[in-house]
C-alpha cells in the first residue's frame, strides 16, 4: 500500500502517523507538502493529527482552504481512501469531506487521555481487523473534539450506518461518563457516504506500538494494509 | 513611565531618576560611563540596564554558581551556551534546560506561562536539537487565597496550548502549594531536545564581515523592560504598572521550529541565538562577545509590526519566536528561501566586524556604540553579605503526635493539596504526541523513547521548599538526591542536571545565605553522585512587601535507559509479589508532609540525606532493574512509606497487606517518616532471596514489607482502606478545588 | 475601509463557552445574569474604498473562511477606514 | 436588557489569531486585505431595566471577568431585550 500523508503548517502528527504506516505496511508514506498542488498516486492519504495554522479562528478552517485540499478533495471524490485524525477530522469537516462541525469541548480543556471506542463496522476498509461492537482503546487528544451536527445529520448518519466509532465503556455501552468532550451521539469518528473518508478524533497512531502501551491502533493500519496493498 | 516619557527626558540628559528607572544603582552608572568613556545615550542606557541587570549578568550569584560541579565524561557542553549537552551515545546527544518565568506568569498567567514554554523551547532547539519533551515546575500559593484558582488555571491553560500546538508532548513535572508563593508564583519550564552530537549549534559568532540575520516574528513593543522587571523586587505598585504583555504566538514557533532545523542540516549558520529576555541586545551582545568579533545594526532593517519604533525600543523588545544568527557569506539566498517557505520574516540586520564594538544605527543615526566588554564583562560582580540560616533541632519521632490512625492519616495525606494526583494538570498537556513517550506522566520520572532506538531518556523535576526553607544546604542536596532518585527509580542511568535557582531578594543577607547554602548542597550532592550541573537558571527578587518565598532551587535532571525493556514503573502488577523495602529507616519526621497536614505545622530539621548511602541504595536499585528481578519500583519522598505503597498500588489497581511497622520506633514514623535514599520495591517470591544477598552485599537495609493483593490497603489492627476510597482521595481534590474549591 | 464582523453561534447550537460564563458569572455574584453567548469579533481592513464593493468582498470571506455556515451566523459593519 | 460586547486586544499587542486569519485570506485571493484583529463577542442578558445600573452591572463584569485588562479593551452596547 502506498500512502501519502500531508503536511500543513503545524501539523505535528505527521511523524507519528508515518511510523504507524511504514510499520504496518512496511513502506514509508509520501510527505506530501500542503503547497504542493500535487499529490503522488496514493492509495491512502491522510491528514495528520496537530494544529494546522495554529488551529487559529476554527480549527481546521485555513488547513481546509489550502492548495492540497483541493486535490485531496478530488481525490477523495473519486474513491481514494482518505484518512483525517484529529485535526485532519476538523480539516475534513471544514472542506466539507464530512458532515457537521467539531466544536471546543464541552469542559473547554483540552484533554489527553485514552478513552475507550466502539467500533460500529468492521466492513470497511479501515476495519476489517476489528470485530464489530468491540470495544478499543485509543488516546484522544484535542480541544475541539466535540462532534456537532444538526438532527437531520444525525439521523442520516445514523441511518446509513456512517457512525464509525463512539465514545463507550468497558463493557460497550454508550454513556455520557464515557463521552470525553460532549460529542453529540458520543461519535468519535464518522465516514462519508462510501465508507472512504474517515475522520476520527482519536490517534490509532499513538497506540501502534507496544512499548507505548497498546496496539489497538496498529489494527487500523494493518486493515488499511490488508485491503488497499 | 511610558516610552515617550523616558525620550524626552533624555533630550535633558540622563537623570539620575532615569537611571533608577532603569534598576541600575548610583554606583553602576558611574561603572557605565567610566566603561563606555562618556555619558550614554537613552538607548545605550537601555542597553546597560538590560545587559547588567541580574537576570543577564548574573551579577549576585556568579561566584557562588562557580562553586557547582559542571564536569563529566558524558558532559558535552555545561552551562554557558543557550542549553546544556550531554552523550547519549551512538553519536546522539541531549540538549536541556530549564527557565523561570515567575513574575510574567504572575501578572498574566496564561501568556506569561505560554512564552515561558516557547522561550525554553528555543533555547533547545537554537543549539539545533529537536525539543522532544517539556516539564514544568509549579509553585502556587495556598489553596485558599483568592488569586490562587485564576493563576492555576492560566498557567496549565498556558503551558498546555503552547507545547501542544508545538508538538512537543509535556511529559511531567511538580506542583507544590503554599502560602509563601501567594504574591510569588513560580513558573519554571524544562525542554529536552535531540541533536547529533557532532552537530550542536553555539551562540559564537566568528569571522568578519558576515551577516547577521533576523528570522522569525516582526518586533513590536513587547515586554519592554522585560528583563529589567525580572530583576526588580515586586511591590503593589508594580500590579498596576501592567508592562506591555509578551504574547506567545506557538504557530509561529512551530514554523520556527522547523525552518531552524531545516537550515541547520545545511552547511549555512556561523552562529545562532534565540532572542529571549533583553531580545536583539542580549543575542547581539553576547554572540559577539562570545566570538570575540564587534557588531553592527541597522536597525531600519529589522521587521516591526508597529508604526514609528524608536532604537531604544527595538533594542530592548521581548518580542517572541525571534531568532539572530550569523551566516556563512553567500548562503543568505538558501537561509531566505528556508524562511521563506515557512513564512517567516527574514532581514540582514547586520554584519560582524572587528572593532569589538556594537554599533547600532538607525534612521542615519549612530543610536549607540559601545565597547562589547563592557556590556559583558564590565558588569559588576557582587559578593554580597549573606548570614548562614540557623539550622533547625532534629525533631525526635515522640514529639510528633500519633495520628488516631495510620491508615486515616494516609486517606489525608492523599488528598491532600500536597500529595493529591496532578492529573487534572496533565491531561490537559498533550503528554503522548511524538508517539515515544513510554512513560507517561504519573510514576517516578517520564520517560520518552529516543526515537528509532531501543533507549529511552527519564526525566524529572525535584523540590521540596518546606526542606529547602529549613535548611537551604540540606534541602538543595535533597533536591538534587531526590531528582537522581526518580531517574533511578525508572531503571535510568541518571546523567545531569538543569537548574532553576528561585529565591527572594539577594541584597538581603539572610536570602543571600540561603543562596549560598542551596549552592554547597547542590554541589554536595551532585559531586557525590557524578551528576554535574550543565545549565541553569537564577530567578532572584522573588518577594513582595517583604516577604520571600521559601528557597527554591528546582532541579531538572535527565537519565538514560539503555534498553526501554528494562524500564520499571511504580504500579503494582502481579498479586502475590513481595513487597520490601530498601534504604534505612530513621523515622525522620521533621518538616514532614505528615506535620503539615495532619497537625497543619511544620518545625525542626528536614531529612539528611546521606549521599553514600543514596549512591549505594541507587545502584542496588537500578542493578535490580536491569537484572529483570524487579515487578514495580518507587522512590519514598513526600509523605513517606506508606504514602510510597499508596501510590504504587493506586497505578496498579492492587491491594497491599502490609506487616505491623516494626518497633521501636513509633509506628508513625516509621509509615510516615521522611528518611531519604529509599525505595519500595516489588518482586516475585521466588527473587526475595537473590534480592536479599544483593542488598546485603550493596549494605542496603532491606525490610519485608507485606505482600500484594486484594483491593485494599491492609494494616494490622486497624480496618482495612480500600483502593476505591484512597483512589477518590487522592483524585478528586485538584479538579474539586478547580471546579469551585 | 474598514469591516468590523461578529460571528454567533446559530440559535440551538449548543454553546458550552457561553454556559461556562454565565456560571462563572453568577459565581461572582452576577445574579441578574441570564443568558450568554460567546461570538468572535474580527476587525477587517480592506483597500477597498467603493463600499457595494467592499461589502461584496466582506460577504465572500466570511462565507468562504471567517464563519462556519454550518453552526454560524455573521453580521458586519463597514467603516470608512 | 441585552448587551453586546467586544473585546479586542489592545493596540500594539500581538495578535497572532489575526496574523494568521489575514495570510490565510490573502492566500485566499483575497488581495486587498490589510490588518486583521481577531476579538471576542459576548451577549449577555441582564435582568434589569435600568438602563444605567445595567451599565454599571456590565463594566464590572468586563472588569472582572469577561475581559482581560492587562491585554484587552472592550466596548459595549445595551438594548432593550
Ligand atoms: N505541573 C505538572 N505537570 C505535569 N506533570 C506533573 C505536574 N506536577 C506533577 N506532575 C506529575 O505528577 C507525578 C507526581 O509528582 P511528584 O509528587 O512531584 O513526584 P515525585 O515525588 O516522584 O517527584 C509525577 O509523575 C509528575 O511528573
Ligand atoms: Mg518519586
Amino acid at each position: 500500500m502506498k500512502a501519502s500523508v500531508i503536511v500543513f503548517p503545524g501539523s505535528n502528527c505527521d511523524r507519528d502517523a508515518a511510523v504507524a504506516l511504514e510499520a504496518a505496511t512496511g513502506q514509508a508514506p509520501a510527505m506530501v507538502w500542503h503547497g504542493d498542488s500535487e499529490i503522488p498516486a496514493s492509495d491512502l492519504i491522510v491528514l495528520p493529527g496537530g494544529f494546522s495554522y495554529g488551529d487559529y479562528l476554527r480549527s481546521g478552517a485555513m488547513a481546509a482552504h489550502s492548495p492540497v485540499m483541493r486535490e485531496v478533495v478530488a481525490r477523495a471524490r473519486t474513491g481514494t481512501p482518505v484518512l483525517g485524525i484529529c485535526n485532519g477530522f476538523q480539516i475534513l469537516t471544514e472542506a466539507g469531506l464530512l458532515p457537521g462541525v467539531l466544536m471546543r469541548n464541552a469542559t473547554l480543556k483540552f484533554v489527553c487521555r485514552d478513552v475507550l471506542l466502539r467500533v460500529e463496522r468492521n466492513d470497511t476498509a479501515y476495519t476489517s481487523r476489528y470485530a464489530r461492537g468491540e470495544v478499543i482503546r485509543f488516546p484522544i487528544a484535542h480541544k475541539d473534539g466535540s462532534y456537532f451536527a444538526d438532527d437531520a445529520t444525525l439521523d442520516r448518519l445514523e441511518g446509513e450506518g456512517r457512525v464509525a466509532f463512539r465514545y463507550c465503556n468497558a463493557t460497550g455501552e454508550v454513556t455520557q461518563a464515557a463521552n470525553p468532550n460532549g460529542s453529540r451521539h458520543n461519535i468519535a469518528g464518522i465516514y462519508n457516504e462510501t465508507g472512504t473518508v474517515l475522520g476520527l478524533m482519536p490517534h490509532p497512531e499513538r497506540l501502534a506500538d507496544p512499548a507505548l502501551g497498546g496496539t489497538d491502533g496498529a489494527n487500523m493500519f494493518l486493515s488499511l494494509a490488508e485491503t488497499l496493498h | 513611565m511610558n516610552i515617550a516619557a523616558h525620550a524626552a527626558r533624555a533630550a535633558e540628559g540622563i537623570t539620575p531618576e532615569i537611571v533608577a528607572e532603569h534598576g541600575l544603582s548610583a554606583n553602576e552608572y558611574k561603572l557605565l560611563v567610566a566603561a563606555l568613556g562618556r555619558e550614554p545615550s537613552l538607548t545605550e542606557l537601555g542597553i546597560f540596564s538590560v545587559m547588567w541587570s541580574e537576570h543577564c549578568s548574573y551579577k549576585s550569584s556568579k561566584i557562588w554558581l562557580k562553586k557547582l560541579p559542571t564536569e563529566g565524561p558524558q558532559v558535552i557542553q555545561g552551562p554557558g551556551e543557550n542549553a546544556g549537552v550531554v552523550d547519549l551515545g551512538d553519536g546522539q546527544a541531549a540538549v536541556f534546560k530549564m527557565e523561570s518565568h515567575n513574575h510574567p506568569s504572575y501578572i498574566e498567567p496564561y501568556q506569561g506561562a505560554a512564552t515561558g514554554v516557547g522561550g525554553i523551547m528555543r533555547d533547545v532547539f537554537t543549539m539545533g536539537a529537536r525539543p522532544i519533551a517539556n516539564m514544568n515546575a509549579l509553585r502556587f500559593g495556598a489553596p485558599d487565597h483568592p488569586k490562587t484558582r485564576h493563576l492555576v488555571a492560566g498557567v496549565v491553560s498556558g503551558i498546555g496550548d503552547y507545547g501542544n500546538c508545538m508538538g512537543v508532548p509535556t511529559v511531567g513535572g511538580e506542583t507544590n502549594f503554599d502560602p509563601r508563593y501567594n504574591d510569588n508564583i513560580l513558573v519554571n519550564a524544562m525542554c529536552v531536545g535531540l541533536a547529533d552530537a557532532g552537530r550542536i549549534f553555539k551562540a559564537a559568532a566568528k569571522g568578519i564581515g558576515h551577516p547577521v540575520v533576523y528570522v522569525g516574528s516582526k518586533t513590536g513593543r513587547d515586554g519592554i523592560h522585560g528583563a529589567t522587571m525580572a530583576s526588580a523586587e515586586f511591590d503593589d505598585a508594580s500590579e498596576e504598572k501592567r508592562p506591555t504583555v509578551q504574547v506567545g504566538d506557538p504557530f509561529t514557533e512551530k514554523l520556527l521550529l522547523e525552518a531552524c532545523l531545516e537550515l541547520m542540516a545545511e552547511d549555512a549558520i556561523v552562529a545562532i541565538q534565540d532572542m529571549g529576555a533583553a531580545g536583539l541586545t542580549s543575542s547581539s551582545v553576547e554572540m559577539a562577545d562570545k566570538g570575540g568579533v564587534g557588531i553592527e545594526l541597522e536597525l531600519d532593517r529589522v521587521p516591526t509590526r508597529e508604526e514609528g519604533m524608536t532604537a531604544y525600543e527595538m533594542m530592548l523588545s521581548e518580542s517572541q519566536e525571534r531568532m539572530l544568527m550569523i551566516l556563512k557569506p553567500g548562503s543568505e539566498k538558501a537561509a531566505e528561501r528556508v524562511f521563506r517557505k515557512w513564512d517567516l520574516d527574514f532581514s540582514i540586520i547586520g554584519y560582524t566586524t572587528d572593532t569589538g564594538r556594537l554599533v547600532v544605527r538607525h534612521r542615519g543615526i549612530v543610536e549607540a556604540d559601545i565597547p562589547l566588554a563592557s556590556l559583558a564583562h564590565a558588569a559588576p560582580v557582587y559578593e554580597r553579605p549573606w548570614t548562614k540560616t540557623e539550622p533547625q533541632a532534629t525533631v525526635a519521632a515522640e514529639e510528633v503526635p500519633a495520628p488516631n490512625s495510620q491508615l486515616g492519616a494516609l486517606e489525608r495525606l492523599v488528598g491532600s493539596p500536597h500529595l493529591s494526583s496532578r492529573r487534572w494538570i496533565w491531561k490537559q498537556y498533550d503528554h503522548m504526541v511524538m508517539a515515544d513517550t513510554v512513560q507517561r506522566p504519573g510514576g517516578d520520572a517520564a520517560v520518552v523513547r529516543v526515537h528509532g532506538t531501543g533507549k529511552g531518556l527519564a526525566i524529572s523535576c525535584d523540590v521540596t521548599p518546606r526542606y529547602c526553607a529549613a535548611d537551604p544546604f540540606e534541602g538543595a542536596k535533597q533536591a538534587v538526591a531526590e531528582c537522581w532518585r526518580n531517574l533511578t527509580a525508572v531503571g535510568a542511568d541518571p546523567l545531569a542536571i538543569t537548574d532553576c535557582m528561585n529565591f527572594g531578594n539577594p541584597e538581603r543577607p539572610e536570602i543571600m545565605g540561603e543562596f549560598a547554602g542551596a549552592v554547597e548542597g547542590m554541589a554536595a550532592a551532585c559531586t557525590a553522585l557524578s551528576f554535574p550541573v550543565v545549565s541553569g537558571n537564577v530567578s532572584l527578587y522573588n518577594e513582595t512587601n517583604g516577604i520571600a518565598i521559601p528557597p527554591t532551587p528546582a532541579i531538572g535532571g535527565i537519565g538514560l535507559i539503555p534498553d526501554i525493556a528494562t524500564m520499571a514503573t511504580l504500579a503494582l502488577k502481579r498479586p502475590g509479589d513481595v513487597l520490601m523495602l530498601l534504604g534505612a529507616e530513621a523515622g525522620h519526621l521533621g518538616q514532614s508532609l505528615y506535620m503539615q497536614v495532619m497537625l497543619n505545622r511544620s518545625w525542626g530539621a528536614p531529612p539528611p540525606v546521606d549521599l553514600e548511602a543514596e549512591r549505594r541504595a541507587g545502584d542496588l536499585v537500578r542493578a535490580l532493574i536491569r537484572s529483570g528481578s524487579l515487578s514495580a519500583v518507587h522512590d519514598v519522598s513526600d509523605g513517606g512509606l506508606l504514602a510510597a505503597i499508596a501510590e504504587m498500588a493506586l497505578a496498579g489497581g492492587h491491594g497491599v497487606v502490609l506487616d505491623a511497622a516494626p518497633g521501636p520506633m513509633p509506628a508513625h514514623a516509621i509509615w510516615f517518616g521522611e528518611d531519604q535514599a529509599r525505595y519500595v520495591v516489588a518482586a516475585r517470591p521466588d527473587k526475595a532471596d537473590a534480592i536479599h544477598k544483593a542488598a546485603a552485599g550493596a549494605k542496603v537495609p532491606l525490610r519485608l514489607l507485606g505482600t500484594i493483593g486484594g483491593d485494599a490497603i491492609r494494616l494490622d489492627g486497624e480496618p482495612p482502606l480500600p483502593l476505591a476510597v484512597v483512589r477518590a482521595a487522592h483524585e478528586d481534590w485538584l479538579p474539586r478545588f478547580m471546579a469551585h474549591g | 475601509m474598514k469591516a468590523r464582523i461578529t460571528i454567533t453561534l446559530k440559535p440551538g447550537v449548543l454553546d458550552p463557552q457561553g454556559k461556562a460564563i454565565a456560571g462563572a458569572l453568577h459565581a461572582l455574584g452576577f445574579g441578574a445574569v441570564g443568558n450568554v453567548r460567546q461570538g468572535k469579533y474580527i476587525e477587517v481592513e480592506v483597500a477597498e474604498s467603493d463600499p457595494s464593493r467592499a461589502r461584496a468582498e466582506i460577504e465572500r470571506m466570511c462565507e468562504q473562511l471567517l464563519a462556519n455556515t454550518i453552526i454560524e451566523n455573521y453580521a458586519y459593519e463597514l467603516e470608512a477606514a
